[in-house]
């Protein structure tokens, strides 16, 4: 892999020999004058190295010379590469295989063009021996353009940065959640299960009524008598209230309270059953 | 280019650096934003106001011995842990038999919930529920052993999203369904694809179990 | 707990939720956040909303290939820079040809690039864009010694801020430019300002090219 920097290095190299065109030659600006024509081994390796391999060499002496890419002419693009494909081997620099190969072909295809055309029969086009070298450069060249476009999209960590805020440490771990309907199901499944089917169905208001004994059994918790009106809530409604009074029915019914009444018409009372009702250490309160 | 003139052209790039900084940044590092140099003062009074500009946000602007961070707040973490891929934990069928009894017969004994599982509960099973706070012993029952009585809790009902055990999915309804010959049985309950498995799972157990149920009834 | 009633309470925790991502949140992704289900009209309002509230900050929310992310914009990278410490890379032409085959030829084997490029691919070139997240092997071909097939990730798309394959540079287009009889070798690209300082420098390669060529010619 060629270095950015090495290739950047070297181009300033070659920039420092001056911006400015001092002479031409061949009707080409030339940045410099030659030395003896003695170009240093380093800077030839510097520019090998600016080009990605023969076909952006090759790339680089069509558009210099503004030829058409579409109808080249061989003998000349041929005679630059061999040129300096030649500079390159006298400064005994290594050549990659590939520049070698890319030279062998385009002698092979300005042979070829040498040699007359064989005439043209019926149906049958004659192909151009340029043809998948230009196939092959065009190629390249809307890849090499199309890296220049990549590389000018903005990009994450070279021209914008991507939100990273702080998660604040985890605190609880997950608890596993629990719908509604699933409890349903296996509930339901559990009474198929134990062949309850007697029992299976559970009305609305037997349940509400569970519950209610629930809230009751809470509010006895402290194991004082309460009042029978205590325990029933107005807001309820009337079927709240009906609900309330089945609860407590049903409580006493498993002998889980009291109901205390002196004489007909006196308040009464209700508690936790004394030998059940021990929640709150609350043995032995009146 | 982005020129800058008010205090709150300086705090925005301040914001900037710190939103998308996955480090703390110190204040000699925040002061390398600028060309201009502030005393400790203005810097400060820039923080302190753009601490003051997320009042109120899921994140805040705090400072740490090592500099300034932008972090979540920890009330926001129960909406961010949603977003983990891992799958939410299930409890055993165990525990959700268990809690099924207590919530449509409660209040019930142990010995009833063994009754109606068939298998014995372990005490395990029972710690769960009651470390989650959905049940609590409610009483006892006069019977040998005085054994506790279990119900569920008010917590139950709010995490489950209930207002009263009234509104648990009346079990006729729900029989009907699963006995229709409709093979999928589907509910109208918002659930996610992986709860709507689950669903099918079990509701298939319900029809598995209805095909030995009029054998053992007959 | 936060409770959440207004559309703003839940834009809140959406935005938390994308500051404090790592990766950009798709949207069934973000959909998690919450018990309730919205339908995608409300939620593309949300997050448009949300878009807008960052209106002229220093950080954005765009939408990519895997969803909506914060990320700061371009504008403030000039500052942003100032706190590194190590420049970004930037990739040679040889990664960047490599990874512009991939992109737009994918999938394609070392030896695919190899012919495009006419030369060598270094091992090394493939690593970079590996190791960067944005290629992989996707397959092999059934070819003799089963090469490796190369795509794009969408990280790669991602990280250019592209919401598909289809938003890269259209080669069509570029293509019109090869065949356009332009006199300039150089063709009207857009390119960042280090480009042209690249072709500057090719430029001036050129000229010292020149000085030999007629030697070897004459």
């Amino acid at each position: 892999m060629v270095s950015d920097d090495a290739q950047r290095e070297g181009a300033y190299v070659l920039e420092s020999n001056g911006a400015e065109p001092v002479a031409r030659l061949y009707g080409e600006p030339l940045a410099d004058l030659p030395r003896d024509l003695y170009i240093p081994p380093d800077a030839l390796r510097v520019f090998l190295e600016a080009f990605e391999g023969p076909l952006d060499l090759l790339l680089y002496l069509i558009r210099k010379a503004n030829l058409n890419i579409l109808d080249i002419p061989m003998a000349k693009l041929t005679a630059q590469y061999l040129d300096y494909v030649e500079a390159m081997r006298r400064h005994n620099l290594e050549l990659a295989a590939d520049y070698l190969l890319m030279a062998a072909m385009l002698l092979e295809i300005k042979s070829r063009m040498l040699l007359p055309r064989p005439s043209r029969t019926e149906g049958e086009q004659v192909e151009d021996p340029r043809a998948e070298l230009v196939r092959r450069l065009k190629e390249y060249e809307q890849i090499k353009l199309a890296a220049q476009r990549l590389d000018a999209l903005p990009q994450a960590g070279r021209d914008f940065e991507v939100a990273t805020v702080w998660l604040a440490a985890k605190t609880a771990t997950r608890l596993p959640e629990v719908r509604v309907h699933e409890l349903a199901l296996v509930w339901l499944a559990l009474v198929k299960r134990a062949r309850l089917r007697q029992h299976h169905r559970v009305e609305r208001e037997e349940l509400s009524v569970r519950e209610q004994m629930g809230v009751i059994l809470r509010r006895l918790a402290g194991g004082d008598f309460v009042t029978f009106e205590a325990l029933f809530d107005a807001g309820l409604g009337p079927p709240g209230l009906i609900v309330s009074f089945l609860a407590v029915l049903e409580l006493a019914r498993e002998s889980l309270i009291e109901i205390i009444q002196v004489e007909a018409l006196a308040p009464i009372y209700i508690r936790l059953r004394q030998d059940v009702g021990d929640i709150g250490g609350s043995e032995g309160q009146a | 280019m982005v020129v800058l003139y008010t205090p709150d052209d300086y705090k925005r790039v301040i914001e900037t650096a710190l939103l998308s900084s996955p480090d703390p940044l110190s204040l000699s590092e925040l002061k390398r934003l600028f060309d201009e140099s502030f005393d400790d003062e203005t810097w400060r009074a820039l923080l302190d106001d753009l601490k003051r500009d997320w009042n109120g946000r899921g994140v805040e602007l705090v400072q740490l011995a090592s500099g300034w961070r932008f972090q979540t707040r920890p009330e926001y973490q129960v909406f961010l842990d949603r977003l983990k891929s891992e799958k939410p934990p299930r409890y055993s069928r165990a525990v959700l038999e268990t809690l099924a009894i207590i919530a449509y017969r409660q209040p019930v004994t142990r010995g009833d919930i063994e009754d109606i599982r068939g298998v014995a509960v372990s005490p395990n099973v029972l710690k769960t529920l009651e470390a989650r706070g959905w049940i609590d012993i409610v009483g006892h029952r006069d019977a040998p052993g005085r054994p506790a009585l279990y119900a569920t809790t008010r917590k139950f009902l709010d995490d489950l999203g209930l207002r009263s055990l009234a509104e648990l999915p009346p079990l006729a309804e729900i029989e009907r369904m699963i006995d229709a010959p409709q093979s999928t049985p589907h509910f109208e309950v918002p659930s996610s694809p992986a709860d709507q498995t689950q669903d099918a799972e079990l509701a298939a157990d319900a029809n598995q179990l209805d095909v030995f149920a009029p054998h053992g009834s007959g």
